[in-house]
């Protein structure tokens, strides 16, 4: 018995997230069927829509591009104890500072005008991210207020930009267009995709290395679990803290960067629904493993490629989609639920070591 | 209204029919998505009516963002199938320029902006010719004897988001006022979201208390705050896009309508009679399609404010008065136009 | 008949059966001492009687009554009460709050605030405790914190005690009124089980012991007639052990590590009052003291994770400042006081925390990476060499007990081969068999050259190990003395201030 | 202005309850737009605006609960569960109205509280400003100095808050941890639901897509700016409405609106950088009585 479940205790996690993604989707189907919808036929839109061609497939990965940036940028933050909320307001300055690089013509080859612009938009990002880290520890400021609050003031900053200095010719409030040259290149042509999904696979993979090989991941770590102890091995901790939250800004900001270069190709007033809030809901489909947030993306991306696809198709709500993908993120994150849900339950609990992270 | 959505696109039923030869048509929705009682809703109604009479099928998408119209045209237009493809509002050009690039024999209509590009029919409308006879209706109801205007000589404006669209019909509004009442003080405040109708009511509130008696709201759902603080304070309230004025009858005296609904129909009118053609086409208070209506309002309209009113509407048709659409045009404008008989 | 019998208890944790078939009995009136190496799962056991871990197997009955004990509310309800071994406290919130919540005093719908805090006060003065019965626990230092503990045990009125390491940051004098008050106590007819790991106090307080080696019981309910300490040690280890590890210093070498003038103030109290202090090479300077007499405090400084207002500190002729990293660098170690805040990351691996602080040396990092091999083979080294008893080095610490989560500490600092060691409370809470082996590690180093500044409220282990005896109280100095020439009586009463302090001799 | 600061300060009062038992509040945005949905739905089918109060107070109560069961039973990170929670909040309320109104955007009109103090109208000075305000004014007052007696006087406030502060050492008190935090979370979604009911019922008279407005993420800063003590969120929480009023009352001066709508937030950050500094959360936050 113990042994038995020892081992679930041990190979959980990707099985718990696919269990409970499948669940979600139980869930789903059930509050579909009482709603008189019929969930079969939306599952094979969902998965037509996000999955059935190479366009679907593309936009997928569109759609899962900055889900990406934003679960690896919150989860840097969360490894520091760090709840960054603000990843959305760092999302907005990177692009506001990509764009505003990007449409300035610049006498320098294309390659490089695009590649000073996502450097200029990580920087800004990092910088905002920083800030939070500095009103941290400098002042003691929870980071859960400072975040709520950056968001609200970086937000309404750029849309004031984009409403007045820097505002496009006609009637919509967004920057003039980055020029041609410094755009992101298509992958496909005919096809939206461009190289930013690559760029994202690269961050994470960075994210993961940086996390486990280097001397600041192993800190970050340190710092996350136990501060006081970290402190007195010689890690400064508020230094840390600033670097995870720099790193964390700079990953939003590149999101951002990417984003303006990519599908954007300009900033554009409210071009976010949201991707720094939904980058929580990837961490934690992931349970914070970097390769996980690539593949958790794409999941959210499919849905929500899916959900347009189920839109164009038939009468059933895009919300249902929504409420999926609520239900996987509470599933995903509650591995006891699913256990007492699959009867896994037995006998452990008490006392358990909860799983490892 | 809406509501009768249900009748829609009737997706199963809708894949049996397709042997003859029936027009299908796309559409990709503003932000916001349906139930905004407006742009989407109104689109919606319009082709749920096209539906009705020329037995065409319609699908639609609604983008969560910016970042998705373009998604969204290209699902459209990579399924081949559609007829003709409609987008709402100027912030979709981008992605519409985009996709018109790759599918250069696919039909688009465009509704409210005046993007020119081959194949694409767009429909421009004009914010401010929308606003400007509530306008002219709040500067002589301010200082009129009806019942729930006071003496002051106030009235406002509120905003969901600033926004330059919406600016201009904050333009369009004052404009309104102040042609027929120079002295006339126009607030103006933005609630920052088009979903907060409690910071609605209270921005209202706040003009009520200011001594305005007629605010025109262009605040989305955040509007419906507004008609309430206009109930509570017992003041007017103005309507806007689709005919609001149903909502509080007896504190709405009308609506700055704009017929989203007719413009979208009238594409597919079109393109069902074959006179659809590309190129920018305005719609106007000239062309009915935006404008003001008192319909469903019990607010009865002073005989002679109903009369200027009328009078005002004709010289624009006419084009006698072109009204200024941006801030900085306003007050010059204002000096040198004002209404006489 | 027994007040407290458990039969064929088994707790199994997911790596470890902490508890295997154990019965244990406790007579009324009687104070049972349990014995037994870290790890052995005394804890285990007695959260299992309090109801804060439910056993897999097995029976408990309460002055004969079968029991189900599933939570600490129904082991209340069944006048159990337990001291812990780690506390149970809110910082923030005052004595009186830890002590009454959950049985507090009422006037009304509301706490009556006064009734409470008399009630407190009156307690506290019956066992001389010496603690304000308003102030915030965050403001007491461990052994107040100690006393709290054993306060809201006796203010529920416990006629069943539990008290787990109770003594292991108390002066002696404390244990002395510690076991007054456990004598009443039995007087009053309650019973009593004491764990502790010193085996003095055992012989001194218990009247039976039980033993619990590798989650069995091999000693159940023994008499303590005609045992020595050396038996109590033999039975807990399965061997013989060295109780008294101290040996002559045959190698002091020259002056090293030199503290002058040391002065600290917080919120401007002044803790340190100038402390100076000397250390040769080789040589291990014990500082006695009881605790908030400015021991954390000099530890912080001396460890660089406080800046001290005003003066020096020299190792050799070079002066050292800068903060926790850089006195790391130059080769002072440090194994604190509190392992589980200050000593370990719990969460992480053994591995990790082996390096934990060295993992910038090359040894670990290259080019800003982790050499993931050495440190594995680091880590395996130190598990073996220090016998932490674990299934592997990547367990997480906080599946250690209390004694192993200790050696990981002393491990760490004691594989960098430091020159200066700051070591405090490097025994607390360690069984004898690990208390040995690090008393053993300690005198090495000194054999080594190596300077070492010993803090500790246990006596016997400050009088056992150190060449010299200075006594902290009230942030000074007021004692240094070659440890032969001290006894106990009068460095207990130094470390309570209670003599004049002629002895004072700046080195 | 008091108007607007009803909601904040009834959601941050729940904020209160929530984190002094232990955990974190980051689900009060779905608390309080269910809170508003269900109200408008009770008082949509009931025809009785106090039915619709009750019911706003259950819809938080429903989402408290799945908060507690979610972060008490199953141990789920109390970030994501909240996070989680507010998405699921939105996408269930939109579907729902969709399902029985017809429409996405907002709801049909409802009955409406709408009760006003008007009995104090005669009193000089300020019956002027109070008579206009809803009664819920008065009670989040009281609520709010009832809380304060409450978790600081109280047995009942002072075992909440050794939950709150040391899971472990509550338990090992005997005080029944688990049962505690439920009830933090029940009270603090019945409080948000409150401020949500008071949104669509007592404010409007229907129910609007996504009314709640991020008001849930500024309850939690306020919850926490005040220290966790209901008589600061009382002033936190008029601080900030006072703050918002003052940038209505300064737009329309010419100055670009979204300088102006950052000003609350701007305070917010300054009082934190420069007033209250260090705020410590209760240390057990997170934390369970069995580990
Ligand atoms: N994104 C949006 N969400 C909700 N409501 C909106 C949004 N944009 C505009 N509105 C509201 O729609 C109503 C009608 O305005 P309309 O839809 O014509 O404006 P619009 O969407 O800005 O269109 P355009 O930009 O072409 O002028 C207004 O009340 C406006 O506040
Ligand atoms: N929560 C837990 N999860 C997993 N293993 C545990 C847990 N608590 C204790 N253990 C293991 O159970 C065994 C017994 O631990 P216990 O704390 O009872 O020892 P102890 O005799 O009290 O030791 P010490 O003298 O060091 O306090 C140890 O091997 C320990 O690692
Ligand atoms: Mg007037
Ligand atoms: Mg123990």
């Amino acid at each position: 018995m113990s042994k038995l479940s020892n081992r679930l205790m041990k190979t959980s996690p990707i099985v718990i997230s696919l269990v409970s993604f499948v669940l979600a989707i139980l869930v789903s189907c059930v509050i579909m069927l009482l709603c008189g919808y019929d969930p079969i036929f939306a599952y094979s839109v969902i998965i037509e829509g996000s999955l059935g061609s190479v366009r679907s497939l593309t936009n997928t990965l569109i759609q899962a591009t900055p889900l990406i940036f934003t679960g690896l940028a919150f989860m840097v933050g969360k490894k520091a104890t760090l709840i960054n909320l603000g990843v959305e307001g760092q999302m907005y300055t990177g692009a506001m500072v990509a764009a505003l690089v990007g449409m300035t013509p610049l006498p320098l080859p294309g390659i490089l005008h695009l590649l000073l612009a996502l450097v200029c938009g990580v920087i800004g990002g990092g910088l905002a991210g920083a800030l939070i880290g500095f009103l941290k520890v400098r002042f003691g400021s929870n980071e859960v207020i400072t975040t709520t609050m950056t968001n609200f003031i970086i937000i309404n900053f750029c849309d004031y930009l984009v409403n007045y200095p820097l505002k496009a010719e006609g009637a919509v409030a967004q920057t003039n267009k980055i020029v041609d040259g410094a755009l992101l290149g298509k992958m496909i042509p005919g096809y939206q995709l461009t190289w930013a999904i690559v760029i994202a696979v690269l961050a994470a993979l960075i994210v993961k290395f940086v996390l486990e090989k280097t001397r600041f991941g192993y800190e970050v770590r340190a710092v996350g679990l136990n501060m006081k102890a970290a402190e007195t091995a010689g890690i400064k901790v508020g230094g840390v803290m600033m670097k995870a939250m720099l790193f964390s800004g700079a990953l939003a900001g590149l999101c951002g960067a990417v984003h303006v270069t990519s599908v954007g190709k300009r900033f554009i007033s409210g071009f976010s629904p949201g991707y720094g809030f939904s980058g929580i809901s990837v961490a934690a489909l992931a349970s914070d493993s970097p390769l996980g947030i690539i593949l958790a993306g794409i999941i959210f991306g499919a849905l929500k490629t899916g959900a347009m696809y189920l839109n164009m198709m038939s009468q059933i709500p895009t919300e249902f989609v929504s409420v999926i993908q609520a239900l996987v993120v509470i599933f995903v994150s509650a591995p006891l639920l699913i256990r007492a849900l699959i009867g896994a339950d037995r006998k452990p609990k008490k006392g358990g070591r909860s799983h490892a992270e | 209204g809406n509501g009768g959505k249900q009748g829609g696109t009737d997706n199963n039923g809708g894949a049996a029919n397709t042997g003859d030869k029936q027009l299908k048509v796309a559409i990709v929705l503003s932000t916001g998505g349906l139930g905004d009682k407006n742009f989407n809703d109104m689109s919606y109604d319009g082709l749920t009516q096209a539906k009705a009479d020329f037995g065409i099928d319609f699908q639609y998408v609604e983008p969560e963002s910016a970042s998705d119209f373009e998604a969204g045209y290209r699902q459209f237009a990579d399924a081949g199938v559609y007829d003709l493809i409609i987008g709402l509002a100027t912030d979709q050009n981008d992605a519409l320029t985009a996709v018109q690039a790759d599918y250069p024999d696919q039909k688009f209509s465009i509704i409210d902006s005046s993007l020119e590009l081959p194949n694409v029919s767009a429909v421009s409308t004009k914010w401010q010719e929308q606003t400007f006879l509530c306008g002219v209706y709040a500067g002589l109801g301010t200082l009129s004897e009806m019942p729930k205007a006071n003496a002051d000589n106030v009235v406002g404006v509120i905003l969901g988001m600033d926004n330059p669209n919406l600016r201009s019909g904050v333009v369009g509004f004052e404009a309104g006022v102040k042609y027929v009442n120079p002295e006339c003080e126009v607030l103006t405040a933005t609630v920052g979201s088009f979903n907060d109708s409690d910071k609605g009511k209270n921005i209202a509130m706040s003009m009520y208390n200011k001594g305005a008696d007629f605010i025109q709201h262009i605040a989305g759902a955040s509007g419906l705050g507004v008609f309430n603080a206009a109930k509570e304070a017992d003041r007017y309230a103005f309507g806007v896009g689709g005919n609001q004025n149903a909502i509080e009858p007896d504190y709405i005296p009308a609506t700055s309508i704009r017929n989203v609904n007719e413009m979208v129909y009238n594409e597919v009118k079109a393109l069902v009679e074959g006179t659809w053609t590309e190129g920018v086409k305005i719609s106007g208070l000239k062309e009915e399609a935006v404008g003001y209506s008192n319909e469903f309002s019990n607010v009865e309209v002073p005989e002679d404010i109903a009369a200027v009113i009328a009078d005002i509407k004709a010289k624009i048709q006419s084009g006698e008065l072109v009204i200024c659409e941006t801030e900085d045009e306003l007050d010059s404008w204002v000096s040198s136009n004002q209404y006489t008989k | 008949m027994n007040s407290v019998e458990m039969i064929d208890i088994v707790k199994q944790y997911p790596l470890v059966r902490a508890v295997d078939h154990v019965s244990f009995s406790l007579g009324q009136g009687e104070i049972h001492s349990l014995l037994g190496e870290n790890g052995a799962g005394k804890s285990t056991l007695m959260k299992i009687l309090y109801g804060m871990t439910l056993p897999d197997e097995g029976e408990i009955r309460v002055n004969g009554e079968p029991v189900k004990i599933k939570s600490p509310k129904d082991a209340i309800r069944l006048g159990i009460g337990m001291v812990h071994q780690h506390f149970m406290l809110s910082p923030v919130m005052s004595v009186t709050e830890n002590i009454i919540v959950n049985h507090e005093p009422r006037k009304g719908w509301l706490i009556d605030e006064k009734k409470a805090e008399q009630e407190i006060q009156a307690l506290i003065d019956r066992f001389h405790f010496n603690i304000n019965a308003k102030a915030k626990v965050q403001e007491l230092s461990v052994g107040e914190q100690q006393r709290v503990e054993i306060l809201k045990a006796i203010y529920r009125g416990a006629n069943i005690l539990i008290l787990d390491e109770p003594t292991a940051v108390l002066t002696p004098q404390e244990v002395e009124e510690l076991f007054v008050i456990m004598r009443n106590l039995k007087k009053d007819n309650k019973s009593i089980i004491i764990i502790t790991h010193k085996l003095k106090e055992t012989l001194a307080i218990a009247d039976r012991i039980s033993v619990l080696r590798d989650g069995k019981m091999v000693e159940s309910g023994l008499p303590l007639d005609n045992v020595t300490t050396s038996d109590l040690a033999k039975m807990m280890v399965g061997r013989d052990v060295e109780l008294n590890v101290r040996r002559e210093n045959t190698n002091m070498g020259e002056e090293f590590f030199r503290i002058q003038d040391l002065k600290l103030s917080e919120r401007g109290v002044q803790v340190l009052k100038g402390i100076s202090l000397s250390i040769r090479k080789g040589e291990i300077l014990g500082v006695a003291g009881i605790e908030g007499n400015g021991q954390t405090e000099l530890i912080e400084v001396l460890t660089g994770l406080r800046k001290a207002d005003s003066g020096t500190m020299t190792m050799g002729t070079e002066a050292i400042h800068g903060d926790a990293h850089a006195f790391l660098k130059h080769k002072i170690g440090h194994i604190p006081e509190d392992r589980l805040s200050r000593g370990l990351v719990a969460e992480m691996s053994i591995e990790d925390n082996l390096i934990l602080g060295y993992h910038d040396e090359p040894q670990f990092l290259k080019q800003g990476l982790l050499q993931k091999k050495n440190i594995q083979s680091y880590a395996e080294e130190a598990v073996g060499e220090y016998m932490i008893k674990t299934p592997n080095a990547r367990e997480f610490v906080s599946s250690l007990s209390g004694g192993n989560q200790q050696k990981v500490v002393i491990a760490r600092v004691f594989k960098q081969n430091p020159d200066v060691l700051i070591v405090a409370q490097p025994t607390r809470g360690v069984d004898v068999g690990a208390m040995e082996y690090i008393h053993h590690q300690l005198l090495r180093l000194r054999d080594e050259g190596k300077a070492i500044l010993l803090i500790s409220a246990d006596l016997d282990e400050v009088r056992s190990l150190s060449d010299r005896i200075a006594v902290i109280y009230d942030g000074r100095i007021v004692s240094v003395q070659q440890a032969e020439d001290t006894d106990e009586l009068s460095l207990g009463l130094l470390m309570t201030g209670g003599k004049e302090e002629h002895h004072e001799q700046a080195v | 202005m008091f108007s607007m600061s009803i909601p904040l300060i009834l959601a941050a009062l729940g904020g209160v309850y929530s984190v002094r038992s232990g955990i974190m509040a980051l689900g009060l945005e779905s608390m309080i737009l269910t809170g508003a949905f269900t109200a408008a739905v009770g008082s949509f089918y009931s025809g009785s605006a106090w039915i619709g109060l009750l019911c706003g107070i259950l819809g938080g109560m429903i989402f408290g609960l799945c908060h507690g069961l979610l972060c008490i039973r199953y141990k789920v990170n109390q970030v994501i569960s909240g996070i989680g929670l507010n998405l699921l909040a939105t996408a269930a309320s939109t579907l729902l109205m969709q399902i029985i109104w017809g429409n996405k955007g907002n709801s049909e009109a409802v009955a409406s509280v709408n009760t006003k103090l008007t009995f104090l109208k005669d009193v000089p000075v300020l019956g002027d400003i109070f008579s206009r305000q809803s009664v819920l004014l008065i009670f989040t007052i009281l609520v709010c100095i009832a809380s304060w007696f409450i978790l600081f006087k109280t047995p009942f406030g002072l075992r909440l808050r050794m939950v709150g502060e040391n899971p472990k050492a509550a338990s090992s008190m005997g005080i029944p941890v688990r049962r505690m935090k439920y009830i933090g979370v029940l009270v603090c979604g019945a409080l948000a639901g409150l401020a949500g009911a008071y949104l669509s019922i007592d404010s409007l008279n229907m129910f609007v897509r996504d009314m709640s407005a991020s008001r849930g993420y500024i309850a939690i800063a306020i919850a926490i700016l005040s220290r966790y003590n209901p008589l600061n969120v009382l002033l936190c929480g008029s601080l900030f409405a006072l703050c918002d009023a003052v940038q209505i009352y300064v737009q329309g001066y010419g100055i670009p609106s979204q300088l102006v709508q950052m000003i609350p937030y701007i305070v917010t950050l300054l009082v934190l950088a420069f007033g209250v500094k260090n705020i410590q959360p209760p240390a057990g936050v997170g934390k369970y009585e069995d580990e």
